[in-house]
């Protein structure tokens, strides 16, 4: 299997759908003559051409809802936000239109989109551009989220994306692009609403998505060497949410923790926690933790940065509390 | 390419084509066409009418925003294109849909919250769909429909397909973002979209004098180059031959078009307002301007008999009364899991 | 004491506040000439002129952010959304503004408005109109978030809002602006962050704010004729939220209901439980239970609004569950 | 008030002051005015060039975009104000905040992270913030921040305290909704803010005419009946001049004004860009009307002592080295919870 980077991998999801799919065009803020301002569409202007690549102007909230009115009548839109700090400005077009359309038209127009883009802290970016709004989409029926950590997943959770025929807000780790993966080649689709086991692990069952995994399997490395061994489970999607496989972890180790990268404050995580005691309230040795950045917005100079974040030393330091360890 | 290194401006490009003429000059027609488009208006006044009395007495409820005094408009541009056309609206949409080819019948039971509502109950006034006409809604967000609309727009010029689509909104819509966006990304990718502003002089109760800085909607359309045009609405003859113009630029070159017609709502905003701020001769004097009245006499005048024009008024009244027994006898609607998401 | 209405207490508290400090504006649409959409800013243009009492045009994300700079230089502005509903399309000036610029400007600027409006469902007025975004601004370091549910509440509250040197997001409940209570006259200023024990009790905790707590009070009254008494906490702000009053009534009832119209999905009562498992974990005989309403867009037809939103016999059911009676 | 039966359009109210011609005329100055002019300008570009060191040094971090190439557009405009007056301005901000009266110490000592930081590390290149000097921001949301300075000037007509706010932006900014409802409420509600747009010709890789329909951004004044200008940034002491127009119509008469100045950027977008989407020629052609050569040239025309211009330039490396000495040498930024909620 080639080892790819995630850059690469939603690069070639997007190359392969549009190959199959002539319906499926890509839209965004230098998306095509720039070849993305993270470079994930690189190449696929010179392929497709500047009808199905089209770079847009900065008005989020117009090109978010042209791909809905086009995905109306039969296109399937990729909407790339340069990130997602930027989709607040479009985010009524997502939240009251695509998720609603469905509906409100009594199930006579579904909207087959994708709005993709990073999504989370980069570095030293500031607090504007330092957001993570996963539980905002997740809140809202609709919708599907999907929040893919390693490139296999991006890969195969993006074809299934842009196959799937209502709005899907792919949020992607802006600091995962270089990482890489074995991704295998060709179709692989990765359903959405499947959690993933990233490490097995009998002590505590770490919970996280994106970017956080690759903390939680620091994390769990340095454990192991105190004779810790925790499970990693990824959601991978978290609207449908797994519930199944994630209280199945916890049920069997007894101790949970929450890892995300976005604010305490009515997170993600919170519903997590809220599922998992509800799930496995009879197996839960000790209260489920949860690690996330400092409830503050992100301040630039890096050092402060730093400390704002769950780090390895913070998860390792949660999941020694729920073990009563200290 | 090299930039050119002095910045004379460029000329303002005005494609205006408004009318400055005080008096309202007689658009050229016949009874075929305009008897037709007379029983659209009439059918929705009476829809409109049947559905306030049903709000009166509680069968309807919610928001319920009327369109009364304004027919024209709506009936006039739809009868401009063609099925294949989209046509995209507000709340204010019930004559939107009926121009567009939706039957009274499932109207009426939409608003009634019944299982055979055009969209099962769930919608309700406010979010009128219908794929087979390929109306593409009413939607209740001012101005968050305009980008949709412009993308239904961007699909036809994706596809080739050669179909047009009309957005409709008020004048109170032209002050906020989402229109603004639209209209530039319309303007700048040449989308085939017209985008017709029905100025009703007020945006709830606020008149036009104290929303926009300038009152000439179509204004808009200079920053982008994009035709404009801007006529009063009382004419539905005018109003489809106005927007024929707007429609064919479109269909032929992709041009979208800003088109403002000057207009007026009888009623209030919703069933819940009293319309305490406007006088009662301001409202009467448009009265006097009413579309149907104005159709049914130049019918009149064309020699249209008297006799047929009382027949075409039954049928319509029993058109709308058959829709509300409808209504009434439908079952309530019954489901909403089935519409979240589609499997 | 005079009982005055919801909506009355509201207009009270802004009269009040609008005389003591000429700096405290009104800006929002038809807030003056028509008197509000829901009436509540009656009678305010007629005392204090259109200086200040600002109808806006349909520019919800242009007047906020009119607010926010008004407010970094001195004034004390209250924006009023006509509902919370189209708060959507500013939502950026609230979070990227509103709730940073004290941070970005390292203290410099601080931010002292009001962002306030009815919210929740109203009836029948369908999916983009009936949704409940609280969990989206108690997300957000740097704002606070209010939600009275009784007219008392709401004049103590608002008119601390507006006294408040930060960004406060007051959200009404827009149907129980008829509702009346006791409100003392003149000056009773309540704390933000201080919740509120609506009714004592021993058997069980019933946690909910806004109109929700009166149907925890219906139902409250149906379960007492079974012998169950609830204690029903109001946190009242859900940014900051008192945490302590509210787990110190879970670890004397042991049981824990939270009752939200809003959708489940990372609904602030997600983090109201998290919380909770957390702080009272060893005090809990049953997992937390949620009530909120169905996981859908508002459906307009009345019967089933009635079914997708929390009705006392909700409350009723998730009570007993609680309790281990069915 | 009875509404207007008869909708006549109103005619076009273009108020325009647009140069047309090609040659750039010579504006009248003296060396009193331009030296200092020169030196901010000067300092401008040496602090934005020790900043692109210190970040390919890695000690800055983030997003970094200079103004470079477009100094004589703030230097110019805000030397048109007084200190009551305020700035509203992008992330690309720091000649801004320079010419606005901030020293370089806290910016460069900002853009290292350090406590000694404008803003006490916590904003960092895009974000500098200044009370004393009413300097009201650096923001990173495209055209969010056009409703802020509608909002400053807001409260300096509901005070009364004649001061004028500026708000300067990008080109591509004029799409974003955001800018659209600043405009028309600043219209509508005669605010006293001038409107800067910046057209540097990109946003990030992108060309003006792919990103607008017409390339002229000072026509979205002509829908609102606002006073618009455009001209092109080179010569300092002409965007001064045109600039004060607009702040003395502002100041005078409440009347908001768009003004869009033509001028371009030598670097790329941020410095992680490349800027290969344009030719060398083009960068070429524009470093040849760099505007700091140009005032220069024409301190020397006017008299300005070699030696004393000299002088001036040692001066201005003095203060950068100075300000970069004391970022290095500050101590790192420290706390953040304080800054969450004003107690
Ligand atoms: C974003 C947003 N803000 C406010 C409202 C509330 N609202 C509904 S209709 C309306 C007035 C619209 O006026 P106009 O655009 O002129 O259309 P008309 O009702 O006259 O047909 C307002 C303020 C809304 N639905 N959406
Ligand atoms: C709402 C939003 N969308 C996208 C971006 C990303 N972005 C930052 S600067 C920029 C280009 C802006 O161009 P312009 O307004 O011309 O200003 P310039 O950078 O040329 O000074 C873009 C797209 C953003 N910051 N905010
Ligand atoms: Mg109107
Ligand atoms: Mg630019």
């Amino acid at each position: 299997m080639p080892v790819i980077s995630y850059r690469e991998a939603l690069n070639q999801a997007m190359r392969e759908e549009m190959e199959r799919d002539a319906n499926v065009f890509i839209m965004g803020e230098e998306v095509g003559h720039y070849n993305g301002a993270y470079k994930v569409t690189q190449g696929l202007l010179q392929r497709f051409s500047e009808r199905r690549v089209v770079d847009a102007p900065i008005a989020e909230m117009g090109f978010a809802g042209i791909g809905v009115g086009a995905a109306m009548v039969g296109l399937r839109p990729i909407i790339e936000f340069m990130t997602f700090n930027f989709s607040l400005v479009a985010i009524d077009q997502i939240v009251n239109n695509a998720a609603k359309i469905f509906q409100m038209s009594g199930g006579q127009y579904n909207i087959p989109i994708v709005f993709r883009g990073p999504s989370g802290p980069a570095v030293q970016v500031g607090s504007q551009h330092s957001q993570s709004f996963e539980s905002y989409y997740a809140h809202v029926p609709g919708l599907k989220v999907v929040m893919p950590s390693t490139a296999k997943d991006a890969k195969g959770l993006l074809k299934t994306a842009i196959r799937d025929e209502n709005p899907v807000v792919f949020m992607e780790g802006e600091t995962l692009y270089n990482t890489t993966w074995d991704v295998p080649e060709g179709e692989e689709l990765i359903p959405i609403g499947v959690a993933d086991i990233k490490r097995e692990g009998k002590d505590i069952t770490l919970i996280a998505w994106s970017k956080m995994v690759w903390t939680c399997l620091d994390a769990a490395t340095a454990l192991a060497k105190e004779g810790i061994e925790c499970e990693i489970v990824d959601p991978r999607t978290l609207r449908p949410l797994d519930v199944e496989t994630l209280a199945t972890s916890v049920r069997k180790t007894g101790r949970c923790v929450i890892v995300e990268v976005g604010w305490p404050v009515a997170g993600f995580g919170a519903e997590v926690a809220y599922q998992m005691q509800k799930l496995c309230m009879d197996s839960l040795d000790a209260p489920i933790e949860r690690v996330c950045s400092d409830d503050v917005p992100m301040p630039y100079a890096k050092n402060l940065e730093d400390e704002v974040q769950p780090q390895v030393k913070d998860v390792v330091a949660a999941v020694k509390r729920a073990l009563y360890l200290e | 390419m090299v930039a050119p290194v002095v910045t004379a401006s460029q000329t303002t490009p005005d494609t205006k084509r408004v009318e400055s003429d005080e008096q309202q000059e007689l658009v050229d027609t016949t009874t075929a066409e305009l008897a037709p488009l007379y029983r659209q208006m009439l059918a929705i006044r009476r829809m409109e009418e049947a559905c306030a009395k049903a709000y009166s007495t509680g069968k309807i409820g919610g928001f319920l925003h009327l369109i009364i005094g304004q027919e024209a408009v709506c009936v006039g541009a739809i009868a401009a294109i063609e099925n294949k056309d989209y046509v995209v609206a507000t709340y204010r949409e019930h004559g939107h849909a009926y121009a567009k080819g939706v039957a009274a019948r499932p109207i009426m039971a939409e608003l009634y919250g019944k299982k055979t509502g055009l969209v099962k109950g769930l919608g309700g006034s406010m979010h009128l769909f219908d794929k087979p006409t390929n109306f593409l809604g009413g939607y209740g967000i001012v101005g968050g429909h305009v980008p949709i609309a412009a993308g239904a727009a961007f699909a036809s010029k994706y596809r080739g397909d050669g179909a047009v689509t009309l957005c409709f909104f008020g004048e109170g819509a032209s002050t906020i973002g989402g229109f603004a966006e639209g209209l530039a990304l319309a303007a700048l990718w040449k989308l085939p979209v017209v985008l017709i502003c029905e100025n009703n002089q007020y945006s709830m109760g606020t008149p036009v004098y104290r929303s926009l800085a300038v009152e000439d909607v179509s204004l808009r359309a200079l920053a982008h180059g994009m035709p404009r045009d801007r006529f009063d609405g009382d004419d539905v003859v005018k109003v489809k031959r106005r927007i024929a113009e707007a429609v064919e630029r479109a269909r032929t070159t992709g041009e979208p078009s800003l088109v403002e017609v000057v207009t007026y709502r009888f009623r209030g905003h919703s069933m819940s307002d009293p319309g305490l701020y406007r006088t009662k001769d301001e409202v009467e004097e448009w009265r006097r301007r009413d579309p149907l009245n104005r159709s049914r006499q130049r019918l009149l005048d064309l020699g249209f008999p008297e006799s047929e024009l009382n027949a075409l008024e039954e049928d319509v009244k029993a058109e709308i009364e058959d829709a509300v027994k409808f209504a009434e006898d439908s079952p309530p609607a019954d489901e909403y899991f089935p519409y979240v998401i589609k499997e």
